[in-house]
């Protein structure tokens, strides 16, 4: 039921964009002011959360461990799964976002004769999240082509070094497959184990279709139905340098891959997409484990009736008394 | 009734008389692997039913949670338990807990790592409620629903499709008190995402707002604690009768004289044990007060309120009790003028002290608090203890109470300990940071009212029970082989007690448990008789 | 609160069958509560056990420790277990009148 | 479970470091080779296959480490093999990829290399070569993990993995079989063309691939605390004797055709340049008997059961077999079938540096995956005792 | 399978057409796109069933003067062959060789002193069963229904298979980059890339306009004899028939298809 709602959504999208660029020819409210829209939601959205998120205090410690602690200096701690300092956190944080450490350590539990509970390395989700988020960042930070004018070196050479590989003579972009690969695999085990597609709203299922039906443009756009690719870059430099002018000849599947990028950049701060800037802030994380080297001062502290020795005493004085301990007063 | 594995979070406010009934739980190693081996599973008193929420899993855990009577009263709940939501999401009124909150709110990607994690969704037999999202679920249907604009224009989309009444409510509490807090679930999340917080958050809700928690925790708990200085009750006399009685047994049985030093001003450092050993397990401050003398350490117990009871429920479901309780347990060891604070044999107490209140105690008051571990790995390494493995040799295994491990990060002192003194010992697997809770982790080991305990021995345990049962699988069938499951925590001696008496393991099989220190004492050279008690025939 | 009917007084107990208000507590009450707890009749050794709890609860406001029940009244656990089959804690303090114990106990 | 591979001491990490430090060596060379071509290599246009094909090569035999283990224990329940089968199968793991990777440096126009599976040519030798050489490196991959995670778990392996087992045998048989095969079926190249090419391939592997499990093992005796047990060595090292013996017997019938037949189209011409020199051409002719004294080397110490037995011994001779059939299969077969050229005509060739520090660098890379595949089997067995 | 070849030499052929009708563009642009110029076979191409080469050696001797190499430069030139200038990386589709090189297993110590030395011209000798295109993994390398045995530089991926295969030597491989070698480039013909292999592909590119092979053109003293072996009318029918031949290492039986009359 999701799959479909999220599917038949993303096909009005990429059908909205269609038509309303070669029917209705709005080709400037596709190719400007939706982009510009878009984006400045995300940026809007985006910072609203994380200076929400950012200060809010978080007066608990409340890390995981995933090691070691720092204690006597005879006991070999892990610097970095159960960090004590600023460093082993940044370290620690590093893992988790660029090769996603605790996904890496997750086990998966399976009965077997015995009865005997087998523990297997999961390895695929970590495999297959990994290639997505890596192929996705790769691939984003190649569009920095169209933004850019004279491109940046290392745009080229992560171009270069991507498109290495050759079929026929076409460049192939190995991030291109890896992303479509990756991202029907994440769909199909949401679809295919039972425990996930029963947790998986349509809200699960829409971004990776989304981003599913943009990587698919985009390819076709390289492989398939040419566009004329000066023309493209003639409007994006006109985005970026708010001088916005809309070429003539573009294919429409470069605004139906424009539509979709609008609608992911606008969806993304209101969804679960938003984890790329919650990362970072989740206190399970992002707080060492130092409570027996340094001491914290919180401002915001407010006072704690405390129930002082009078009150007990004069709770209990009875029973003091009858077990002949002293008592302040008769 | 749905089958368990096709219920879905927005049933949970489904009409009907339960929910969900647990069905075939995993199965248990050898030589429980026959089902006749385990007590069966009863029903719930229709008089409980009548009155309390049983229409979740048929097990009540808050018993203070009670059938309203009027529909007045519902709404009156309902509209009680919206303000609590609502107040948990403003900064303003949990400024604790709302940044890591919303956090694990607002982008679970659904990944169902923490699925994989969580020993009560295992140990159910995978029933769906019991997976570490389901209530996350269930309260972001009912957040989206009532609080955020997505939610209202989006509806299902984003899963807003709930319908919040009495039952629903108290569904979500019940299943607040089915997860164990032991963040193994949050450890996993690739996210960093923590659905026991959550878990944690609908208590509070409950707690702080309606006034509902089980009584165990709440009026026998933190209140009692907070009035007569321990959860237990303990009175400054009852304890100083306690300890006179301790010192009289450690004489008895080693004949060693030990004056158990109290309330000494100055002192290195102030050992804080949990009440209950002194209730439940004398022969632990006893093991203490052994070793700490042995190796000539310059410590001290106290008797001031507060000063003898390290625990703090509050930690479980209410910040503002935890908070009272520590600031009053570490203005004790000011006034004494102690170095530092050593936390005994209490998984709870490490996380509550060492950890959480880090950041609520602040500058001077910050008191420099320690795990007895890694000093009792110190003693033993550093040779101040003259020990002799031999006297422990049967098969030993560890349990990790998850505060020690996964909260704090303690890990080595304890294994290598047990590998200096045990020379049977053997690992769970998994182990260290990666343990499974005990099943009575967040208060579940004294929540002790109604059917609770069943779920606890059936299901909460069930996982760590199989552990043990896989730990000493090659000796399990002999009952002239005694087995000793080293819990270091008194949590999780009391759900161990239970749990070996609940499946009939001790007497069957002679498997028993307890902690580190008597284990330590146990192998002690100049001690004649055997301090463990099972070995004492 | 439950309450059960005793000589025609209601008297507050908790879900679990104990007592809320220790006050209330006299010795036919104990044999009120024994029956509920399955044992028919108070023996000698029952009430040794008994008057100690109770006393003892009178004292420090709190149930010994099982040891030093033990100890004190001279019956190991298995006798214990023996005279009362639902425990000392549950069993005995809830005929002793005691509420019931709470904590990591 | 590959976290196991994450902790070590400091000379662990040292190793790794080291290895790494290698292979950015190599790297930098390969970067070097994309930009200015193969120049930067010995090859020429007489000799166009060199280093890396024979590196190639001799590799593909030491994959048969895997099968030597595995074929006692799962068809003749040879108990003793059982701590190490792991051992075997991951040694293969390692030289596939070693070989793959050599192949692939050996392209002129790598970025094309998709070009085999876009247009497959079940006509070409290297076609299959290709296949059973993935193939291969697949189902080891996958057995021995599966059988270490198994074991990790003490549970008997998932039956499937059993069955895949079963297919590994006949499997490794065919990569020598077809690696052979692209050399044996060329017309033209008279060293090659010989009709027990295969056979000679599978006795070096059988050979060169459990001398250096033996090195292996020995290795982490001395440096971890796993033991693969003396019994399990010592049939390991019958294996390698009569594999030895083999290989040495088969070089000699080349010998034997070539040069009293007397015809020089059976390989006599490169033999001579091989072992003699040719045109007074003979670049390789120290190497070559450099070979033939430590097989012979090898062979003494092997046969003889009293030095077979003795572990100091059994190393050196290990270590001569492992040597000598790198020289014979990694270079001296392949240049052998280019010298002469088809103009009779002797060019010469030696590897340059670059080559030379790719070449390193690649088994720095198989190292760092042994090691890593080591690591964690060995971390399993200490942890399962 | 073979259905599929069949298309793809179609292609080629058309593609091969495209090569001249476009003259300029680059080839990339013809094998890249797909949507492929339809361009007609030219009307005057030669066709021929099975192509073959006869090489007058008597004549090449006889008439020509010492170290013409008129055939060679003419090959070259039209096929943009650089100029290396190393004998190890050498590239070269038409060359000379002694007669003791190029049939080394006819030689022998009192052969006759006619041929002792002997330049002879050799090239590829598109074999009517040839190993290179057997060994070939990508079809880099195939044979044409007319018997030419060519190459795709846009498949090959460098991998030499063709050379250890070939028993005549007659392939080079680049290297390096063969563009700074070439002296003037001929822009009707793809310069290659570093990487792939290249040969004589007996001027497939002129027989489509309708032209002889180049050096055949270039032989001013007709040593050089193009034909269809298939057509027995056909000029090297008559010749041989009509003449003592040798090829070279036929017994390895590959079928080569350059004659030689000595
Ligand atoms: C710092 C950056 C980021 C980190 C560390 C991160 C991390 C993760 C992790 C650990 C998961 C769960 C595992 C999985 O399902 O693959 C996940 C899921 C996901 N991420 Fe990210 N992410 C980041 C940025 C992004 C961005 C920029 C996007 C897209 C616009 C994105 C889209 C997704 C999606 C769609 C899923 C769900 C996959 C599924 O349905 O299985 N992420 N992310
Ligand atoms: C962040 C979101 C985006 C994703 C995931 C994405 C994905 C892709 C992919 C997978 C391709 C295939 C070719 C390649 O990998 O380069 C592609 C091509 C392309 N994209 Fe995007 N794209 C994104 C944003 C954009 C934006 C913002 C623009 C322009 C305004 C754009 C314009 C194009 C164009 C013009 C091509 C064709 C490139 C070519 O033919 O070389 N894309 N995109
Ligand atoms: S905290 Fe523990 S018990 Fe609770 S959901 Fe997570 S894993 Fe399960
Ligand atoms: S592991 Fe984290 S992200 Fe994944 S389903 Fe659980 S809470 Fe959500
Ligand atoms: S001569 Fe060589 S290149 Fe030419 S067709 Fe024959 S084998 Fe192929
Ligand atoms: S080098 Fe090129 S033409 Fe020769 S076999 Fe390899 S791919 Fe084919
Ligand atoms: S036929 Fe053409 S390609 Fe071949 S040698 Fe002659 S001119 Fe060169």
């Amino acid at each position: 039921m999701g799959i479909g709602l999220s599917l038949i959504l993303v096909i009005a999208l990429v059908s909205v964009a269609y038509l309303g660029v070669e029917v209705a020819d709005l080709r400037f409210l596709f190719g400007v002011i939706i982009p510009y829209a878009a984006v400045a939601t995300f940026l809007a959205g985006l910072v609203y959360r994380v200076v929400k998120w950012a200060s809010t205090p978080v007066p608990f410690r409340i890390p995981v461990t995933g090691g070691q602690q720092k204690s006597l200096p005879w006991i070999k701690a892990s610097k970095f799964d159960n960090p004590s300092s600023t460093f082993g956190v940044v370290v620690r944080m590093a893992l988790e976002v660029l090769v996603f450490r605790s996904l890496f350590r997750n086990t998966k539990m399976e009965l077997r004769d015995g009865p005997k509970l087998a523990y297997y390395w999961e390895k695929w989700l970590w495999l297959a999240g990994l290639l997505f988020h890596w192929s996705f960042l790769i691939i984003f930070t190649r569009h920095l082509r169209f933004f850019t004018d004279p491109v940046p070196s290392f745009v080229k050479l992560i171009e270069s070094a991507d498109g290495f590989f050759r079929i026929g003579v076409q460049g192939l972009y190995i991030t291109d497959v890896v992303i479509l690969v990756a991202v029907t695999y994440l769909f199909i085990r949401r679809v295919v184990i039972p425990q996930v597609r029963y947790i998986s709203l349509p809200s699960d299922y829409f971004p990776l279709f989304l981003i599913l039906a943009l990587a698919i443009s985009g390819v076709l756009m390289r492989y398939f139905v040419r566009v004329d690719i000066t023309a493209v870059k003639e409007l994006t430099m006109g985005l970026v340098t708010f001088n916005p002018r809309v070429p003539e000849g573009i294919g429409a599947v470069f605004y139906i891959h424009l539509f979709l990028v609008s609608v992911l950049f606008a969806y993304f701060p209101f969804s679960k997409l938003v984890h790329m800037a919650g990362v970072f802030l989740s206190p399970t994380r992002n707080l060492p484990n130092d409570s027996r080297e340094r001491r914290h001062i919180n401002p915001w502290n407010y006072p704690v009736k405390v129930h002082t020795y009078e009150e007990y005493e004069e709770e209990f004085r009875e029973q003091m008394k009858l077990a002949g301990l002293p008592v302040e007063k008769e | 009734m749905v089958k368990n594995r096709d219920l879905k979070p927005q049933d949970i406010g489904r009409p009907g008389e339960q929910l969900t009934k647990l069905g075939k739980l995993m199965e248990l190693p050898a030589p429980y692997d026959d089902p006749d081996m385990e007590p069966p599973l009863t029903e719930p008193k229709d008089s409980w039913k009548e009155k309390h929420c049983a229409s979740l899993d048929g097990y009540i855990g808050i018993d203070t949670l009670t059938r309203p009577q009027t529909k007045k009263e519902e709404e009156e709940f309902v509209k009680k338990f919206l303000s609590g939501l609502e107040k948990i999401f403003s900064d303003e009124t949990n400024r604790n807990f709302i940044q890591p909150l919303l956090l694990s709110f607002e982008y679970c990607a659904k990944c169902n790592t923490c699925s994989e994690a969580c020993h009560v969704y295992q140990a159910s037999g995978k029933n769906e409620i019991y997976r570490p999202i389901f209530r996350s679920e269930v309260l972001r249907k009912i957040a989206k629903k009532y609080f955020t604009k997505s939610g209202k224009i989006l509806g299902r989309f984003v899963g807003a499709d709930i319908n919040v009444n009495w039952e629903t409510i108290a569904r979500l509490g019940e299943l607040a008190y089915r997860c164990n807090l032991c963040r193994r679930c949050a450890q996993t999340c690739p996210l960093g995402l923590d659905n026991a917080l959550l878990a944690r958050e609908i208590r509070k809700i409950f707690s702080q707002e309606m006034g509902i928690a089980p009584k165990p925790l709440h009026e026998k708990g933190t209140m009692l604690q907070l009035k007569t200085g321990s959860t237990t009750g303990i009175t400054k006399p009852a304890l100083l009768d306690m300890i006179e009685f301790i010192e009289e047994e450690i004489e008895e049985k080693t004949g060693k004289k030990i004056k158990i030093p109290i309330d000494k001003k100055g002192a290195d450092i102030l050992l804080v044990h949990n009440a209950g050993e002194f209730m439940s397990w004398p022969e632990n401050p006893a093991a203490f007060a052994i070793l700490f003398e042995e190796a000539g350490l310059d410590w001290t117990l106290s008797s001031e309120m507060m000063g003898y009871d390290n625990v703090n429920y509050g930690i479980w479901y209410d910040d503002l009790q935890a908070k009272k309780i520590a600031l009053q347990q570490f203005k004790v060891a000011k006034d004494l003028g102690v170095n530092r604070i050593v936390i005994g044999e209490c998984g709870h107490a490490h996380k509550a002290a060492a950890v959480s209140m880090d950041r609520i105690v602040t500058g001077e008051d910050n008191i420099p608090r320690e795990s007895f571990l890694p000093i009792l790995w110190d003693l033993v390494k550093t040779k101040k203890l003259k020990l002799d493995p031999s006297k422990n040799n049967f098969p030993v295994t560890l349990h990790d109470p998850c505060n020690v491990v996964r909260m704090m990060g303690v890990v080595q002192p304890q294994r290598n300990i047990l590998k200096a003194i045990c020379p049977q010992f053997r690992e769970m697997t998994p182990h260290g940071v990666h343990n499974y809770c005990c099943g009575g982790g967040s208060g579940f080991a004294i929540m002790n009212y109604m059917n609770f305990p069943e779920f606890r021995n059936k299901v909460s345990s069930r996982m760590k029970f199989k552990q043990i049962l896989d730990a000493f699988q090659d000796t399990v069938k002999d009952p002239g082989i005694p087995k000793y499951v080293c819990a270091p925590c008194s949590n999780c001696k009391g759900t161990m007690r239970d749990l070996l008496e609940y499946y009939g393991a001790t007497e069957k099989f002679n498997i028993h448990y307890g902690g580190l220190v008597e284990l330590t004492v146990n192998a002690l050279v100049d001690i004649k008789n055997p301090f463990l008690e099972f070995l004492q025939e | 609160m439950p309450f059960v009917e005793f000589e025609g007084q209601k008297i507050e107990v908790d879900e679990d069958g104990f007592i809320t208000d220790p006050e209330l507590w006299n010795e036919k009450l104990a044999e009120f509560l024994a029956k509920t707890e399955g044992i028919e009749e108070l023996t000698e050794d029952h009430w040794k056990v008994i008057r100690y709890l109770n006393e003892y609860y009178k004292k420090y406001g709190i149930a010994p420790m099982v040891r030093k029940l033990c100890k004190e009244t001279g019956y190991d656990m298995k006798k214990i277990y023996e005279l009362f089959p639902s425990g000392p804690a549950k069993g005995a303090c809830k005929i002793a009148g005691l509420p019931k114990p709470t904590g990591c106990v | 479970m590959l976290e196991m591979a994450l902790k070590g001491s400091k000379r662990y990490w040292g190793w790794i470091i080291s290895l790494l430090a290698v292979m950015g060596v190599g790297f930098s060379c390969y970067l070097l080779q994309l930009n200015k071509g193969l120049t930067i290599t010995g090859l020429s246009r007489d000799v166009s296959w060199g280093l890396y094909i024979g590196q190639f090569t001799f590799l593909v035999g030491v994959a048969a480490s895997a099968v030597t283990v595995v074929l006692p224990y799962y068809l003749h329940n040879v108990k003793t093999f059982g701590r190490i089968t792991i051992f075997g199968e991951f040694l293969a793991v390692a030289s596939v990829i070693m070989c793959l990777l050599f192949i692939f440096v050996d392209l002129g126009k790598p970025m094309r290399i998709f070009n085999i599976l876009l247009y497959p040519t079940p006509n070409s030798i290297m076609f299959w070569d290709m296949i059973v050489l993935n193939g291969y490196l697949l189902l080891n991959m996958v057995i021995g993990w599966n059988v270490l995670e198994a074991e990790r778990n003490s549970v008997p392996p998932p039956r499937w993995v059993r069955k895949l087992i079963y297919v590994s045998i006949p499997w490794a048989i065919s990569i020598h079989t077809v690696t052979a095969f692209l050399y044996a079926g060329l017309p033209g190249r008279h060293y090659w063309l010989s009709a027990i090419m295969a056979a000679r391939f599978l006795a070096s592997a059988f050979a060169s691939g459990p001398a250096l499990l033996i090195i292996l093992c020995f290795i982490m005796k001395r440096f971890t605390k796993f033991d693969a047990g003396r019994e399990a060595i010592q049939k390991l090292a019958v294996i390698v004797t009569y594999a030895t013996v083999i290989s040495v017997f088969f070089v000699g019938l080349e010998f034997f055709t070539a040069f009293y037949s007397q015809v020089p189209a059976h390989g006599m011409h490169s033999l001579e340049y091989l072992f003699f020199g040719l045109d007074g051409h003979g670049r390789l002719v120290p190497l070559m008997w450099m070979f033939v004294i430590l097989a012979a080397v090898a062979l003494v110490l092997l046969i003889n059961s009293k030095t077979r037995e003795k572990e100091s011994t059994l190393i050196v001779a290990c270590v001569a077999v492992f040597v000598s059939m790198l020289i014979e299969k990694g270079l001296g077969l392949v240049v052998g079938g280019f010298v002469p050229n088809p103009f009779e005509i002797v060019t010469e060739y030696s590897p340059t540096l670059p080559e030379i520090l790719i070449t390193l660098g690649i088994w720095a890379t198989g190292f760092l995956v042994l090691t890593i595949f080591y690591k964690i089997a060995v971390s399993v067995k200490e942890e399962t005792g | 399978m073979r259905g599929k070849r069949m298309d793809r030499r179609t292609f080629l052929k058309v593609a091969g057409a495209c090569v001249l009708g476009l003259g300029v563009m680059p080839v990339t642009d013809v094998f890249g796109g797909n949507d492929l110029p339809k361009i007609l076979r030219n009307p005057n191409a030669l066709v021929g069933k099975k192509w073959a080469m006869v090489v007058d050696m008597k004549k090449c001797w006889d008439n020509g003067e010492e170290g013409c190499v008129d055939c060679i430069r003419a090959c070259h030139r039209t096929h943009n062959v650089p100029n290396i200038g190393n004998a190890k990386e050498e590239i070269k589709w038409i060359w000379t060789a002694s007669y003791e090189n190029a049939f080394p297993d006819q030689k022998n110590e009192y052969m006759e002193e006619s041929l002792k030395g002997k330049p002879f011209i050799v090239l590829c000798n598109h074999c009517a069963n040839p190993p290179c295109v057997r060994v070939c993994p990508t079809k880099a390398t195939f044979k044409r229904e007319d018997g030419i045995v060519i190459m795709d530089y846009h498949r090959c991926i460098g991998c030499r298979y063709c050379m250890a295969a070939c028993p005549y030597g007659a392939r080079s491989f680049n290297f390096k980059d063969p563009r700074p070698f070439i002296a003037e480039v001929n822009p009707k013909f793809p310069t290659r890339e570093k990487g792939v292999v290249e040969k004589c592909n007996f001027c497939a590119e002129r027989l489509a306009e309708g032209l002889l092979p180049a050096c055949v053109e270039a032989c001013k003293h007709g040593a050089l004899v193009f034909g269809d072996l298939e057509d027995p009318e056909s000029n090297v029918r008559k010749i041989l028939r009509s003449n003592y031949i040798i090829q070279r290492k036929p017994q390895l039986g590959t079928k080569p298809n350059i004659y030689y009359i000595v």
